[in-house]
């Protein structure tokens, strides 16, 4: 066990003040303003920034784009990032997932060139999982794809592919098969986004963040776009989704996260530390200030221990409990502060620039993201106790309704 | 408190109070659609739609006769808040009315002309939610479109009046929010003072927090209504979600505190009518329970309707957003709740 | 609308005033004693006294051994009893459900000797329903009776049968044709539990409750024990099951509790009054009292909320809130008063003579008794929200696990 | 609070902890069976349980080596609390422990003999709650098997020593509480004072807590497991009921609670043992969160078994019986939550 501050190498620190220092450089006020605006997790000038030092996916080697960091470096990058703002940074999460599977089952020939514009920063990948009608069931895919001779033809919908509008490839899974079993007809292929036949539309959520429906309409790609052999796209798949959904057995000396969760608990700290920057200016209706309010410091306490529930709850169950804690006690903290935590950014008297309402709004969110809670209480049930499955119709894999 | 009262527990509802409820009910269905809802924002008012809910008679049923109004009691004026409710309607009913109601109470002459012009609708009249202190400014709930707002200063209670509201400041739950700078406002009319203006002031809070649980019963009935009929039509691994255990279960749990916060509202309506002295942490539970209630049910409903249920087109959106500020607007849950307390405590003494 | 309080007339004045003098005089603290020390729910002298007035059924007429009260006067007697001890008089409410269809269903010849019997005091009945391995579906009884002649023959056993050992009567669900679906091949038999075959095992709860394993071994009983007819105990068993599961419009000016949890609210309520009291003398780490203290006021205040609720939530909903919110504010006043919250009856320093003490042990069975609060949630799932039945192998009808 | 501090989050145990965790799992498992916890009750201390454990050196481990002890840390403490709490051993573990750490901590020459006591298990010492105020009793953990009681008195840390314990009073959890009348005890030794004292006291109570919440997780993962094995056998409607989303989403969510409050509990004694002076609110963080953990696990544990877990016969009523009194004994909840919300006040300051 070991919870302690890492110990850095001289050369570690000087990287780590340079990283700060170069973030807080591209990080400008208008890279805030637009994510608001757009809600796309993603800004090409900030992805490029960072490509151009190979530090957007910096655990990569060199020559692949990356720029070799230790799991140290690596672990300040991801920190410093999130100083500076996670919601920017989504679709460098998203894309690593299909990289990977690029570049496993790929031909490096066609690979290489594509994984080297996704780390350069001048292109990101979203997952074409789910589809309108699938609900949580994504190995029941109806988005057909048909082979003739080299090249693919594509028809269908998906429905929460995050990122596409930004991205220039979707990592599709498409049915190939229709007369197999349903785990065993699907086929992987990487479409690149500005083909003939594709169309986008935005689906807006009600915490900011835009989601698409994508149309494929005889959408034409070369087979050599295919990821991994035909119908073989459950293995495929699993590459990144074990990887999403993973137990998290730590491998990296306490480098990463505990919980799954633990980005959606930044949010809800974020709202505790405003909520406490208020309490240590604001009176109460006797005009006693409320940090020493009994229902502040209360509220706060209980929030804490939330919170600290919330990161140290290991994989997918820390998943479900950091959004249970954070929906809990975003409306908790908003109760707590009154009217002027229904006052949003950029309004006058909003707390922490409109951090409260927010946390509020986003929280709603995470209840969805990757997978609904209740498809995650169906895996833990499953796989952490060991109960028998529901005999439903059509069951045999829950996993991922919504993918970011 | 006594576990074994002799009283009624009759809930059901005078013939006149059922017409009232399918009158309003029809009249928010026909008139106020989603659409329309959706239109008024972010500001939350449609001056169309209050123009109609004052040919309806909504600004005087609630007056006294004394005042031109039809003297409808707390019951009625209820039952008209859950199909407001319902309806998520764009319109300042609640405020309106308790507001119009207590200056009706003071009987003030200097009062008339404003009183007319609360009961046509012209003059649209709204509460403070705590007492003026110099320097402070307020968010004052409908304070973007009311031009009179009665505030307690002091020992008096006050009615401030501006000829241009405030400005609108956005907010969550869509609603005409405005900051007040009281302090700013030079016309002052003191319609009442010390026990006078303390009974009248508390009155118009408690039948805001009355009003406002009704409103909020009805807001969660649609949510849970729009949720119910998603889950009757919604397959996963072959069979509709509905059948789930882990979809059905949560819906019943918002059924069952709907049904609850029903009886409770209305039922500190009652006793404001004709037992107000009894009872007087009623409708603070009522706030306290149908804001638990909305929270908690637009929350789950939302999500049961998975990444739908998040999106800004689905109507639920806008029943999730508002449920927590309406219940804000009327009152601290946790303030309340020490007061409820008190109550229990004083009981056993 | 009307939450009034009852005006009385001159008369029922005076009889509320009779029976209050008269139940104070027989409700001993023996009969406390003994009630904690059995948890049988009975008192065989407190039900004679009752019964020899009319006062046990007193809204039966007087010639089937009630004193033919009115509504009002009904209400006057349930509200004293509950004021004197709720508990005790647990085996007059779950008589009353066989009684109904004694009366209704039974030759006259046999059921009024045996009604009166139970009028008087001198007899009562239990509910022979649930079965070992049952679950919560009575319907799938298995206890066989086999006709031959006039007699049946009962074999098998009962679970959770509540008052069995001091009952005179079970009010049994028996398997007569098993051939036939679940539903059509039941019969109900009114078993004298004095007859030879039958034993009677105690089951004790952790609230201090005795329930009963019965078990039936060629028990022999006339056919005139019969209740409706042979393979109609579907039928017969609705009159009372609806009773208990009723919605509960209120058929009586509003002289009944709207809802069916009231009486488990009722122990919250003594809960809180108790605490109450304790407040108004203790004093915290810093002298202060303790009915000053925030925390207190809050607590009480957040219960009190919740009593409201358990008590204003109509029907088998109001079953559900009670329970839920019992256990939930047991635990939470048992936090509130810390360690001497856990301190029971009859020993030093307990808060109400053990009333929170008492309370958190109770507020487990509330979940169970009469069903599950899961059954009940799939009863409102599907007769208030109108939601379709799971295809479920088994399922016809979700009922009642556990009967009083 | 800092959201993003480069600590590392490594909860890998050391091969030593394992073997700790392994020895103690097999010992109760072995040693106390649920027929013994039931034969101790109510009093819920054995005589020959504890021989054992002492035999086991459970009282010498995690005492310093200049006391004879093997100077374990808090972290293989709290992983044999783990296994202490899943067999809800009837031995005053944790109270003789931190209390016995408190007295080495002092170093005080008067308490050579009752270390040494301590140490062999002969003397049984427990840590009074809360501070002595003159005329009040006070309910003492382990007060009924205890000769020796540690308690503040005003600026001083004080050891009250009786020839009989006081007589037990009955409890819910079937925990050796007893009213102890301090005023009535003459012999009593000052161990440290003022801000030693303090210090020594403040890190007893910080180590109770951090083992009971130990000691919560593992009562809650034993209960969990009794009513996982039920509903993979028992059924309803044709099938088992751990195939239904009412009976399997529950039971997940205590599996969850159990797994983040584990985590939370062995942070916090790593924290107790390498960086005391840093996170100083994590013991209660631990307690609080393992004691609705538990409070909550239990509860739905049993009531998942349907009546059955109703019954007294059924083990799992033993662990309901205990989850609440074991996490009252080591703190009030309520209390605690204020000094936790001080830390993230204090932290943006």
């Amino acid at each position: 066990m070991d919870f302690g501050l890492v110990e850095l190498s001289a050369e570690d620190r000087a990287l780590q003040s340079e990283i700060r220092a170069f973030l807080a450089e591209i990080f400008t006020p208008d890279v805030f303003q637009h994510e608001h605006e757009t809600g796309s997790g993603f800004n090409p000038k900030v992805y490029e920034a960072l490509g151009a030092r190979g530090w957007l996916y910096p655990e990569l080697p060199v020559e692949q784009g990356g720029a070799g960091f230790t799991p140290v470096q690596k672990r300040i990058m991801e920190l410093e990032l999130i100083r500076q703002d996670a919601r920017v940074m989504m679709m460098q999460g998203t894309s690593s997932l299909p990289m990977a599977a690029v570049r496993k089952y790929m031909d490096p020939a066609v690979a290489d060139p594509i994984l080297k514009e996704c780390a350069a920063g001048r292109a990101v990948m979203c997952l074409g999982y789910s589809e309108p009608d699938g609900g949580s069931d994504i190995a029941n895919a109806k988005v057909r794809a048909v082979q003739d001779g080299d090249m693919w033809t594509i028809n269908g919908s998906k429905m929460w592919t995050t990122g596409a509008h930004i991205s220039t490839y979707t990592f599709l899974i498409t049915r190939t098969d229709p007369e197999a079993p349903k785990h065993k007809g699907i086929t992987m292929i990487l479409v690149p986004l500005k083909s003939e036949g594709v169309t986008i539309q935005a689906i807006r959520t009600f915490s900011g963040e835009r989601t698409n429906i994508v149309y494929y309409e005889d959408v034409q790609v070369h087979d050599s776009m295919r990821v991994g052999g035909v119908n073989n796209g459950w293995t495929v798949l699993h590459g990144p989704l074990d990887e999403e959904h993973s137990i998290g057995l730590d491998m990296n000396g306490g480098l990463t996260d505990v919980s799954v969760g633990t980005g959606m608990c930044r949010v809800l700290g974020a709202s505790m530390n405003e909520v406490a920057s208020w309490a240590h200016k604001a009176t109460g209706s006797k005009g006693q200030l409320l940090a020493d309010d009994i229902r502040v410091r209360e509220s706060l306490g209980a929030a804490m221990v939330d919170y600290e529930a919330g990161i140290s709850t290991p994989g997918p169950m820390g998943r479900v409990k950091a959004s249970d804690v954070l929906v809990k006690n975003a409306a908790a903290l908003q109760d707590l502060v009154g009217t002027v935590g229904l006052l949003p950014m950029n309004t006058e008297g909003s707390i922490g620039n409109g951090d409260i309402e927010y946390a509020h709004r986003f929280a709603q969110g995470t209840a969805t993201y990757g997978g609904t809670v209740e498809v995650f209480r169906t895996i833990i049930a499953q796989h952490v106790l060991g109960l028998p499955k529901a005999q439903l119709p059509g069951a045999k894999v829950f996993l991922a309704g919504k993918k970011k | 408190m006594d576990l074994v009262e002799l009283r009624r527990n009759d809930y059901t509802l005078e013939e006149v109070s059922q017409e009232v409820l399918v009158a309003f009910g029809d009249f928010f269905s026909d008139q106020c659609p989603t659409s329309l809802v959706r239109a008024s924002q972010p500001l939350g008012f449609d001056q169309g739609l209050w123009d109609r809910l004052v040919e309806m008679g909504t600004t005087t049923m609630g007056l006294p006769e004394s005042a031109g109004g039809d003297g409808a009691g707390m019951v009625e004026l209820a039952l008209v808040a859950e199909e407001f409710g319902r309806a998520i309607a764009p319109a300042p009913y609640i405020e309106h009315i308790v507001t119009s109601r207590a200056l009706a109470a003071a009987d003030n002459p200097a009062l008339v002309e404003i009183l007319a012009g609360a009961a046509d609708g012209s003059r649209i009249v709204a509460l403070a939610s705590a007492p003026i202190t110099p320097g402070a400014k307020q968010l004052v709930p409908a304070g973007a479109i009311a031009k009179d707002v009665l505030a307690f200063v002091g020992e008096d209670l006050v009615l401030f009046s501006v000829d241009t509201p405030f400005p609108h400041v956005a907010n969550q739950g869509s609603t005409p929010l405005a900051w007040w700078d009281f302090d700013s406002v030079s016309q002052r009319t003191v319609i009442a003072t010390g026990d006078e203006a303390l009974r009248i002031y508390t009155r118009a809070h408690d039948e805001r927090m009355v009003l406002t649980a009704a409103a909020l019963v009805g807001m969660t009935e649609y949510a849970l209504g729009l949720t119910v009929e998603f889950t009757k039509t919604r397959e996963t691994m072959g069979v509709l979600i509905a059948t789930l255990q882990g979809v059905a279960f949560p819906l019943t749990d918002i059924a069952t505190n709907i049904a609850g916060a029903r009886n409770i509202a209305r039922k500190a309506a009652w006793y404001l009518d004709f037992s107000p002295d009894e009872r007087p942490e009623l409708p603070a539970i009522a706030l306290v329970y149908a804001s638990q209630t909305a929270t908690h049910g637009t929350q789950q409903a939302a999500h049961l309707q998975g990444g739908l249920g998040f999106t800004v087109e689905n109507d639920i959106s806008m029943y999730f957003l508002r449920a927590k500020g309406w219940g804000s607007i009327a009152g601290d849950p946790n303030a309340l709740l020490a007061t409820i307390g008190d109550q229990v405590l004083a009981s056993v003494k």
